[in-house]
């Protein structure tokens, strides 16, 4: 391709990317878009993913027949999504083998939160209404994205997500206006997953990175500390109305700025659940691997049979 | 109370309820997205079969128990499910085979379940028939696939064939209870299914490439409430919020 | 009651409890006849270690319970056990390097205790320490052999000290309860402990040919009750019976 | 050897048997002899091993403290009664391994009592009480049987059992004594075990081979039909003790014979079992199999390392 055929290729891709046009999988595209995202929307994949396996953690000992149901529908959502999200990553020519692989060596991230250990049955609840909660917040404006593939799994995503919260909240809700015990497993469900739920929104805008580019293409179109301020003051009156305390002394509500000042947030935890030590990086990435690993005659069985039917059906 | 329609309730549902229970621990541990979120819809659409029954065993009892206490709530020797649907997810050959040979046989019993006397039950039947229908092809389709795919997918499923076959014969056997409901035109006779049942699994089995066991030992207790020693441990997980919290709404 | 001292001396006996339990579950599933034995035994080491703490601290409580129920009734958020003692029996070089970085902080620690204020915990600690020293040597001897072994045995066991390491961080931290009961005279200062322990690991490790993993990051939670994933069904089967049965005697 | 040679070897040791004279390793014996107490004293210890398997099932999940450390001790008691048994079957010049070997193949016996699941706690009572009560009426003969060493590991082997008796038949008496639940699930525990222990004495007289010859090495002193007797006669008067009901409609004592008289066995059962198509045999070996394959490398370790030690102190 001469230099001039690919400016123009670089400069109608540009007006379309300004005229609010879908970018689609047969157009040209320069690389780094396509690098970046398959880097999100991988990770984004991913996350769903992993993301089962700590609310997967109580299927077997949901509370009731109908929790169990919900959580079960849930978690099988979030499978939903993966497949999305993973086909709309191969829309780049990536195959999923590969996207697995790179989750499986730890070449590519997954949201950390789920690196988290669900402790109590109240966790459910915590992660729905805090987890999701903050999940839609960075999502919703990706339903408008540039890249459509990504756009349209998104809007089924945050549809369903939202639904998820919900879910959430009326589980901790129930939880804090049941017994002593049940309001206590609440109120320490919030208290271990509120800051690492404030941490999903990533570092402060100071020290995030790709922050410019990704605006221009809409994989992002507010700040991270944009972002987790409108969750901390969505957040908070929730709380409340269910009668429990987020855990952070320094909250309180700044009249003049209109929102909610907060605490300072533990970078150094961020960071080592980021580099992979936090409390279930290793389990969640092991276990991954294990269903992987030990599925391969299952896949490979299946591709066997498929070519034996082909070829019958060829002969 | 309708003692043998209470008992003719939970002996059905109770199969639904394990094997519900049993794919649900496989979440997000299946050897692909695609069978993970089949298995995981699988135990959804058991768990509200269970719902269904378990409500109406509630309304059957007469007395203030819930779905939930019939669920969590009874002891070891109290639940009636067969024993082919505890059996644990050795590996996913015995999962699937597991499935297959409940769901062959789920689909003709719902197929008479309809045919009841009692209303409840036909609505419930006709609900949920669709539904085994559906698990029905999904378990048959990978008998088949793994079956007649590579040597090992091959192995394995012939494994857990021979090892599952033992509990087939359960399904076919009646309690007291089942008598006197079969009687009243409530309940399904299952000795009557029998034939049908061995018939399509063998024809499957076939198209597997599979050795149908020749044993003709079988193991039972299960619907009489003596279950093999894997259920103990499902129901200490399965029970332990019930359990640790009585009383309670979640 | 003095709830510093009861605090106290459940975080002490968590450990035994619940790396009893695990121990326990290994009996009759072991690599050999000698192992088996070797690992029942510590398991009932430690169960008798629990009972003798649990009695004391029924006594402390002032009110009904009994050492059954402290065993058994606490919810999930209550046992302060550290993290390392709740990891699974992956294979045996889990369970014996899990067993190894245990007993040597056991038995530092029960060498500590001895010289409690607190006459209770003084005697308990002299009984057990003996216990304790036979595990480590136990443990110890296992390690080397299976570390300077066969290649496959060097790797598993290097795999069991990289993944468990990051455990042991936590057996040096302090509670509120544990650092009143220091000044008082009647708990070991486990933070002075440290660097007895981390020697007698590496030389043990250095002769089993293990490589000293580098990391600087370790977990903890256990000695505020959170846990890792892994307690929850360790519980729901320890308390099966005293959930399901409350309030009768056996 | 001559003929005569052999003539007077034997007749050496037929005089050693009828002198009651023990028989000891280094000591000439027939090989129909030796056989004979290889297969016996295996088939006793690979009873010992796999019988840790159905106890050692309620384990984690013992009611107390108490019960559970009992439990324990008495499961290592039967693994250390079956290493006392291997060692004394392989001075008869057979390796443990090739003991396990004939176990795992399913070529040596183990008593199918212990193919039947515990399904409740109140199993742990009825193994103790019937299950031991039973092996206790079996083997308290052997300690004054002809071959030394199997003489010897009896004499320690019964003396643990009848502990073992004495606190299986406590724990149904506490049952019993307990609440409504707690009686129920005694007098189911019965009902299970009742029958299978009474097959433990094997077959009747008329269907039992071998007997002649184990009487005259003492490895048997009375038919299997009479032990069974003694084994009724002993354990009904306990049964109505505690208040539990043995469930045989046919049971009543025989003033004249001075006995119980009891119902017809189900000895389809007893075949289906000892053929290997109870309840759980498939489990019991397949649990001794990957105790065994899962622990080689762990053996393999330690022998390799004992051969690096060994070569250093030749150095």
């Amino acid at each position: 391709m001469s230099e001039a055929e690919l400016k123009s290729l670089e400069a109608a891709f540009e007006k379309k990317i300004a005229d609010d046009v879908r970018i689609e999988p047969k157009d040209w595209m320069p690389e780094k878009y396509r690098k970046t995202h398959i880097r999100q929307i991988s990770q984004h994949a991913h996350s769903e993913i992993v993301g089962m396996l700590p609310e997967g953690n109580w299927i077997t000992r949901a509370p009731s027949l109908r929790r169990k149901v919900a959580l079960l529908a849930k978690v099988q959502d979030e499978a939903g999504h993966g497949l999305y999200l993973y086909s709309a990553c191969e829309t780049l020519g990536i195959s999923r083998d590969e996207l697995l692989d790179q989750l499986h060596t730890g070449k590519a991230k997954y949201s950390s939160i789920f690196n988290y250990p669900t402790v109590t049955w109240a966790d459910m609840g915590a992660i729905g209404w805090l987890v999701d909660g903050a999940a839609i917040i960075n999502q919703v404006p990706l339903m408008n994205t540039s890249y459509g593939p990504y756009a349209r799994a998104m809007v089924r995503v945050c549809k369903e997500e939202s639904f998820h919260q919900r879910q959430g909240f009326e589980i901790m809700m129930k939880l804090a206006q049941g017994s002593p015990e049940q309001k206590e497993m609440a109120q320490d469900a919030l208290n271990r997953w509120w800051w690492p739920s404030i941490m999903m929104f990533g570092p402060t805008d100071a020290e995030s990175t790709h922050t410019e580019q990704s605006m221009k293409w809409k994989l992002k179109r507010k700040t991270n500390d944009e972002l987790r301020q409108q969750f901390i003051d969505q957040t908070i009156p929730q709380a409340e109305l269910i009668g429990l305390t987020v855990p952070d002394p320094d909250l309180k509500w700044n009249e003049e700025r209109g929102h909610y000042d907060f605490g300072p947030i533990d970078w150094d935890e961020f960071w080592q659940v980021v580099k992979g030590h936090g409390p279930c990086n290793k389990e969640r990435i092991g276990a991954r691997v294990n269903a992987y690993e030990g599925g391969k005659w299952v896949r490979d069985g299946a591709m066997a049979h498929a070519a034996k039917k082909e070829k019958q059906e060829v002969a | 109370m309708n003692k043998d329609l209470y008992n003719y309730i939970l002996g059905v549902a109770d199969n639904s309820l394990i094997l519900g229970q049993r794919m649900g621990e496989l979440c997000g541990h299946g050897p692909s997205l695609e069978t993970d979120i089949a298995c995981t819809n699988i135990s959804l659409d058991l768990f509200g079969q269970v719902r269904s029954y378990f409500q109406y065993a509630a309304d059957v009892s007469g007395d203030e128990r819930t779905e939930d206490d019939i669920a969590f709530l009874r002891r070891e020797r109290e639940y009636k499910n067969v024993l082919l649907v505890e059996q644990p997810n050795t590996d996913f050959a015995y999962t699937i085979v597991r499935q297959f040979l409940f769901d062959v046989y789920h689909v003709l019993f719902l197929e008479e379940l309809k045919k009841s006397s009692d209303e409840t039950l036909q609505a419930i039947a006709v609900k949920s028939v669709k539904e085994a229908k559906y698990h029905e092809r999904f378990s048959s389709d990978w008998v088949i696939r793994l079956g007649d795919g590579t040597e090992e997918s091959h192995q394995k499923i012939q494994d857990a064939v021979d090892v599952l076959w033992t509990y087939t014969d359960e399904l076919f056997h009646q309690t007291d209870s089942d008598i006197e409901m079969v009687k009243a035109g409530v309940a399904v006779d299952v000795t009557q299914l029998k034939e049908s049942y061995y018939k399509k699994v063998n024809e499957i089995l076939n198209e597997a490439t599979i050795q149908i066991p020749e044993s003709k030992w079988f193991q039972k207790g299960g619907k009489q409430g003596i279950h093999t020693e894997h259920l103990g441990y499902l129901l200490s997980d399965m029970q332990y919020m019930q359990r640790t919290y009585p009383g309670m709404e979640w």
